[in-house]
């Protein structure tokens, strides 16, 4: 039934958080990483990477992703949002100087959008994924385009597609589609008239 | 102001980003400060690089060897594809074309848009599966191979024909199939067995070009109404399931 | 005739305006068909030099860049003109809703106007010349400015803030490149001493003035190729269409009929450029003559001076589109720069220098 | 709090005229959908000032088609296929970009055939995509003989692919597991035989556009963007290389067979539109340099790991991968419930979106003209943007 390629992971409960990975901040980044070794990991909880708890002790409003990532993630909460990301670039430990990405993610089940952050640093060549989690009724979340030129329309997007409020936003307008749509098409209940669903079977009748 | 020498001033040296070495090749500038030329030099620097320009091109007018232009309604005798390129899409046959297909559906499931629908039968005689029509769409088929790499049976192909245009895009849907009955290695286990062959292969039913409701992702399609031409109302739809 | 032909000495000037003037006096009837004859002949050349033009345009861009061009229409495409001549005039007329309908009617008028005024004063040959004022140079500068006005009026009358933008450059870049060709024409004019294009011609049946104003003469030979480019709005300085940056600038609303006439006064703009360049300094219909070599002379002479004058168009027509298909475009600040901080002090420099050489006689063929 | 939430028609609605008569009206002028000079359906809303540029605001989704949201509905082998139509110029990477993520969640140790044959189909890409960008750039700048040599020598390359895949364009090639199929017999001598072609080719594009004084003037110093500017505005690729910042994933975080290679990262000094065509130049070089590197030892072995009719289900959470198209940094993200096929949520970290939003700052208070040489400097590819 789960079948999956060959040489997969025996453990998918295993979050894949692996050391070596070329964002991680070695000093030498390696060659895309090493498969790990299942048996030796299996037996440990999983353990967050090291740059996980190194910005968890710098910043204290952070704490470790609690779902499995494959990158070293932080959590904060809404509030904190602001304070963490402009810590994060302006403390000279991390400088992440790069926003490299900012999405959603609709968690449909728990009533909530989780929204990504995907930090780069250039001096340490590293990432780090900065996750918070809205209420999907009331989505709200101040803005972070005065830390990184590119959020502003990061978060344009993010608004289009998901309609995710962002406070103090200097031009919050839909970028992909029209003024006057409603609705937005990444939330998982989107509906509209001319959505298709897969339904081949009905052809064959 | 200053000509940028693109050919001088390029020097490799190491710099880093984090903590990784990395060699770099860095942009050519016009010279400035204590190198910078004089006002003359550069204006002849200047004119020299379009009269270089110019030797360019007009070194391609005084050889017309260098045209790579294809005529291509007057080359179709020599045009040759090559040979996995991927113009339409085909069931492989035999030499008596006999099909591989047995209408698994596999490909169907493979395809990420819909653009293959199979329908299956029950063959009277030996009660198995078979295919009944494979219908392939060009109109909203993207090429990408998955039904060719998702076949077990080795029954599909592409041919090269690339010259698919037509004028009503309902004709962009084929019936890829010439029978609907049931595939060769059905037909050659009863010819081993020496069991019904003859019953078997009478149970063939010739299909041609489909003139049903065209189907999209399984919806018919909004105002489009089925084709009707000539060779379509023999077998206008399915006849038995 | 043919004997007047061939001597150079005395080439007979008799153009058609001349034919009808004199033929006012006895027949006016005959008066009349030469006008006719001047009327049809200027319409007909045009058309069949537009479509020619055009034609070796396709074909010499296609052989720059490794392509064949048009291949289907006649042979080698020869027909592919009158193919698309045809296409144009069939195809629908649109006027913007918010255009200046008489302006943008009058627009393209005024373009072949221009042209075809401008194109009446070329001595092609000795015997083909519409008319021959003994202002030619000035008439060209006349109604070449009057061409501009049928662009400006275009760009107006569309209602088209892209239109207006090219239509602003073209009427910048004409007035500023205007002065340029002028500068280089009164080089000429001085060293010819005449301002009629057919005295001119035949001032240099001992040399052309590109070779007997030696440094003055390239220099305003440069500056004219040049600064005319810029004035037809070709590339490197077709800002007024250019068209990745304007959609098409001041034509951008035209199509069929009236964008033709648009596309025809650019080409045979080109052709008069050219002609223009051929007579001033390379002597127009004359051969080519070196002073002292009788028998060279003689064999030169029997070459026709229609040919000659065609030869020489060619070069320079072939020159412009060789420049065309290899160099980018200018930038607007850029063009304005090259005319107002370049080729206009050096224009002045070179007249002074032509004035010079006129009063101290230092031609580089002192014959005469 | 209040979210305001705005409209392209207050965005550009020109405010009132104050009654000094020495100022010049602004007005906005639509530059697009349909224009020759956006590649495609970018649409720009212009104010200008006559001809200087005030602002430049970029309207898109004109070829939007909801990428991601089919994605939530298909495997992770068919959503390879879509991601050939984002940036359809790195079509192969963008599959590798799919397969990388998938590999890196399944923890597939790939061979090293594979990882040869990814490589040098990449570079190609990568050539070929420069080469187009080489001539749609003389044809911004009013060139048009440059725009068909690139197309002409671009065509060598996709005779390769076609040969090799079957396709020229969209070919969905680089599948998570492996490839789709093993190359060609005749791909080694063919790439060999492009890369003597090409080579001196490339010393002619230096002769005719590079070299050329107009296409200095018209490029330097135009469309400057700083380090920490092009940084924070998120751009990668050539244009943040340009800018002087030696960020190449290939280089600094490498993937496939580019550990195993030597070659030099172009970068730029200033960052204006001059680094960043000569940066893209020097990359086809340094390109031909790689796959000389790697084209006389791709090893033996299978070229494909899985089998397509097995399924692939990525272990429960959120998956990344990133890698280094022609136009900068593409990354895939997924998050994936551990139980279906499909994933919860799959994110294109597309590099022309970041990208095309740095226009605005290059172009302020420059010429049109300046405008058409930064959008033709920034490689744009339209349906990456929307997705």
């Amino acid at each position: 039934m789960t079948e999956k390629s060959p040489q997969d992971n025996k453990h998918p409960e295993k979050p894949a958080q692996q050391p070596s990975t070329p964002e991680s901040s070695a000093p030498k980044p390696t060659p895309p990483p090493a498969p790990a070794k299942p048996e030796e990991q299996v037996e440990k909880p999983p353990q967050p990477p090291e740059l996980t708890l190194k910005v968890c002790a710098a910043i204290s409003e952070c704490k470790p992703y609690s779902a499995a990532s494959d990158c070293p993630t932080v959590e904060v909460i809404p509030e904190n949002l602001v304070k963490v990301l402009t810590a994060l670039r302006d403390n000279q430990d991390f400088a992440f100087s790069m926003l490299m990405d900012h999405t959603a993610v609709d968690r449909i089940e728990d009533g909530k959008f989780e929204l990504v952050y995907r930090l780069y640093s250039l001096t340490t060549l590293s990432m780090l994924l900065v996750s918070t989690k809205i209420p999907r009724d009331k989505p709200i979340i101040p803005t972070v385009s005065h830390l990184w030129d590119i959020a502003e329309w990061q978060e344009r997007e993010v608004y289009d597609l998901f309609g995710v409020l962002y406070d103090n936003h200097p031009d919050l307008r839909r970028v992909f589609l029209e003024d006057d749509w409603v609705g937005f098409p990444l939330r998982k209940d989107y509906k509209d008239d001319f959505m298709l669903t897969l339904d081949i079977d009905s052809l064959r009748e | 102001m200053g000509y940028i020498d693109t050919k001088k001033s390029t020097k490799a040296k190491v710099t880093t980003v984090g903590n990784t070495p990395i060699n770099v090749v860095i942009a050519p500038r016009s010279p400035s400060g204590a190198d910078s030329e004089s006002l003359l030099t550069t204006i002849f620097k200047s004119v020299k690089s379009l009269f270089v320009g110019m030797k360019v091109t007009i070194g391609y007018l005084v050889r017309p060897s260098t045209v790579v232009t294809q005529q291509y309604p007057e080359n179709r005798e020599t045009l040759k594809m090559f040979d996995r390129f991927r113009g339409q899409l085909r069931l492989i046959k035999d030499e008596n074309n006999y099909m591989n297909c047995n209408g698994c559906n596999f490909c169907e499931i493979a395809c990420p848009n819909g653009s293959i629908v199979i329908t299956d039968q029950r063959n009277p005689v030996n009660e198995k599966l078979e295919l009944e029509r494979f219908l392939w769409r060009l109109d909203s088929c993207t090429f990408c191979n998955a039904c060719l790499q998702a076949c077990p049976h080795d029954a599909l192909e592409w041919s090269d024909g690339f010259e698919a245009a037509v004028y009503d895009r309902r004709l962009l849907v084929y019936t890829l199939n010439d029978y609907a009955g049931p595939p060769v290695k059905a037909i050659n286990r009863a010819k081993k067995k020496e069991d019904r062959v003859e019953e078997l292969l009478a149970t063939m039913e010739p299909r041609k070009q489909y003139g049903g409701p065209v189907p999209l992702a399984g919806r018919k399609m909004p105002g489009v109404p089925a084709l009707e031409t000539e060779n379509t109302k023999d077998n206008a739809s399915p006849k038995h399931k | 005739m043919l004997e007047n032909l061939l001597t150079h000495s005395a080439f007979e000037i008799l153009t058609l305006s001349d034919r009808a003037a004199q033929a006012l006096a006895e027949n006016p009837w005959e008066a009349a068909g030469y006008t006719l004859l001047a009327l049809g002949g200027t319409g007909a050349f045009l058309s069949l030099l537009g479509m020619a033009l055009i034609y070796v345009e396709r074909k010499v861009a296609a052989h720059f860049q490794c392509r064949l061009g048009p291949m289907r229409v006649g042979w080698h495409g020869m027909l592919q003109s009158i193919a698309d001549a045809l296409k144009l005039l069939q195809k629908e007329d649109i006027i913007p809703e918010k255009a200046d309908k008489l302006l943008f009617f009058l627009a393209p008028v005024f373009s072949i106007i221009a042209t075809v005024l401008a194109l009446i004063i070329i001595p092609m040959s000795p015997s083909l010349q519409v008319v021959d004022l003994n202002i030619g140079v000035i008439f060209i500068s006349a109604v070449g400015g009057f061409g501009v006005l049928g662009i400006l009026l275009a760009g107006w009358s569309s209602n088209n803030k892209w239109s207006l933008l090219g239509a602003m450059r073209a009427g910048a870049q004409f007035i500023s490149y205007e002065i340029s060709v002028t500068l280089s024409l009164l080089v000429i004019t001085l060293l010819a001493g005449s301002l009629q294009l057919s005295e001119i011609v035949q001032s240099q049946q001992d040399g052309w003035w590109i070779w007997r104003g030696h440094i003055v003469g390239v220099v305003a030979f440069f500056v004219f190729i040049i600064s005319s480019t810029a004035e037809l709005n070709r590339p490197p300085f077709d800002l007024p269409e250019a068209e990745s940056e304007l959609t098409g600038g001041f034509h951008t609303e035209y199509s069929g009929l009236r964008f033709s006439f648009f596309f025809l006064a650019e080409f045979i703009n080109m052709f008069i450029a050219s002609a223009l360049g051929a007579t001033l300094f390379f002597g127009g219909w004359m051969p080519f003559h070196i002073g002292g070599f009788e028998t060279f002379n003689s064999i030169m002479d029997l070459i026709p001076p229609g040919l000659w004058f065609a030869g020489k168009t060619a070069f320079i027509v072939f020159l412009m589109m060789w420049v065309r298909w290899t160099f980018p475009r200018l930038r607007v600040d850029q063009l304005m720069r090259l005319e107002w901080k370049f080729l206009l002090p050096v224009g002045f420099i070179n007249l002074f220098a032509a004035a010079t050489i006129v009063l101290t006689k230092l031609y580089f063929f002192p014959g005469q | 709090m209040a979210v305001k939430i705005s409209t392209l028609e207050e965005r550009i609605s020109v405010p009132a005229e104050g009654d000094n008569p020495l100022n010049t009206q602004e007005y906005f002028i639509n530059m697009g959908p349909q224009h020759p000079a956006t590649h495609g359906v970018l649409r720009l809303m212009l104010k200008l000032d006559g001809e200087t540029v005030r602002e430049v605001i970029p309207v898109l989704g004109y070829i939007h088609r909801g990428i991601e949201k089919i994605g939530e509905h298909q495997t992770y082998r068919q959503f390879v296929h879509l991601t050939d139509r984002c940036d359809y110029l790195s079509a192969m990477m963008n599959n590798w970009a799919v397969s990388l993520m998938v590999e890196k969640a399944m923890q597939t140790q790939l061979n090293d055939r594979i990882e040869y044959i990814r490589t040098i189909m990449a570079e190609l890409e990568r050539i070929q995509s420069h080469m187009l960008w080489w001539g749609v750039l003389g044809m911004d700048l009013g060139a048009f003989t440059p725009f068909l040599y690139g197309f002409r020598d671009r065509e060598m390359i996709t005779d390769i692919f076609e040969e090799t895949i079957g396709c020229r364009l969209t070919m969905n090639y680089i599948q998570p597991g492996g490839l789709m199929d093993d190359i060609h017999p005749n791909f080694v001598k063919r790439v060999k035989d492009v890369i003597a072609y090409a080579k001196p080719k490339i010393d002619e594009y230096e002769e005719l556009l590079s070299g050329n004084v107009i296409i200095q003037e018209r490029l330097r110093n135009v469309g400057t963007i700083t380090a920490e500017q092009a940084t924070s505005l998120g751009v990668t690729g050539p244009v943040l290389r340009a800018s002087g910042v030696a960020l190449d994933l290939r280089r600094v975080a490498p993937y496939g067979a580019y550990g195993q290679v030597d070659f030099e990262v172009a970068v730029g000094s200033v960052g204006d539109c001059w680094d960043r065509y000569w940066v893209r130049v020097e990359e086809i070089r340094q390109s031909f340099r790689i796959i000389e590197q790697l084209i006389d030892n791709i090893p033996a072995g299978k070229t494909m790991l899985s089998k397509p009719a097995k399924k692939i289900i990525l272990p429960e959470g959120s998956h990344y991968a990133q890698l280094e198209t022609a136009r900068g940094i593409l990354g895939i993200y997924a998050v994936s419930d551990g139980k279906s096929e499909n994933p919860v949520r799959i994110h294109m970290r597309s590099p022309n979106y970041h990208n095309v939003w740095s226009v605005d700052a290059m172009t302020r208070n420059a010429r049109i003209g300046d405008l058409v040489a930064n959008i033709s400097s920034l490689d744009i590819v339209v349906p990456d943007i929307d997705r």
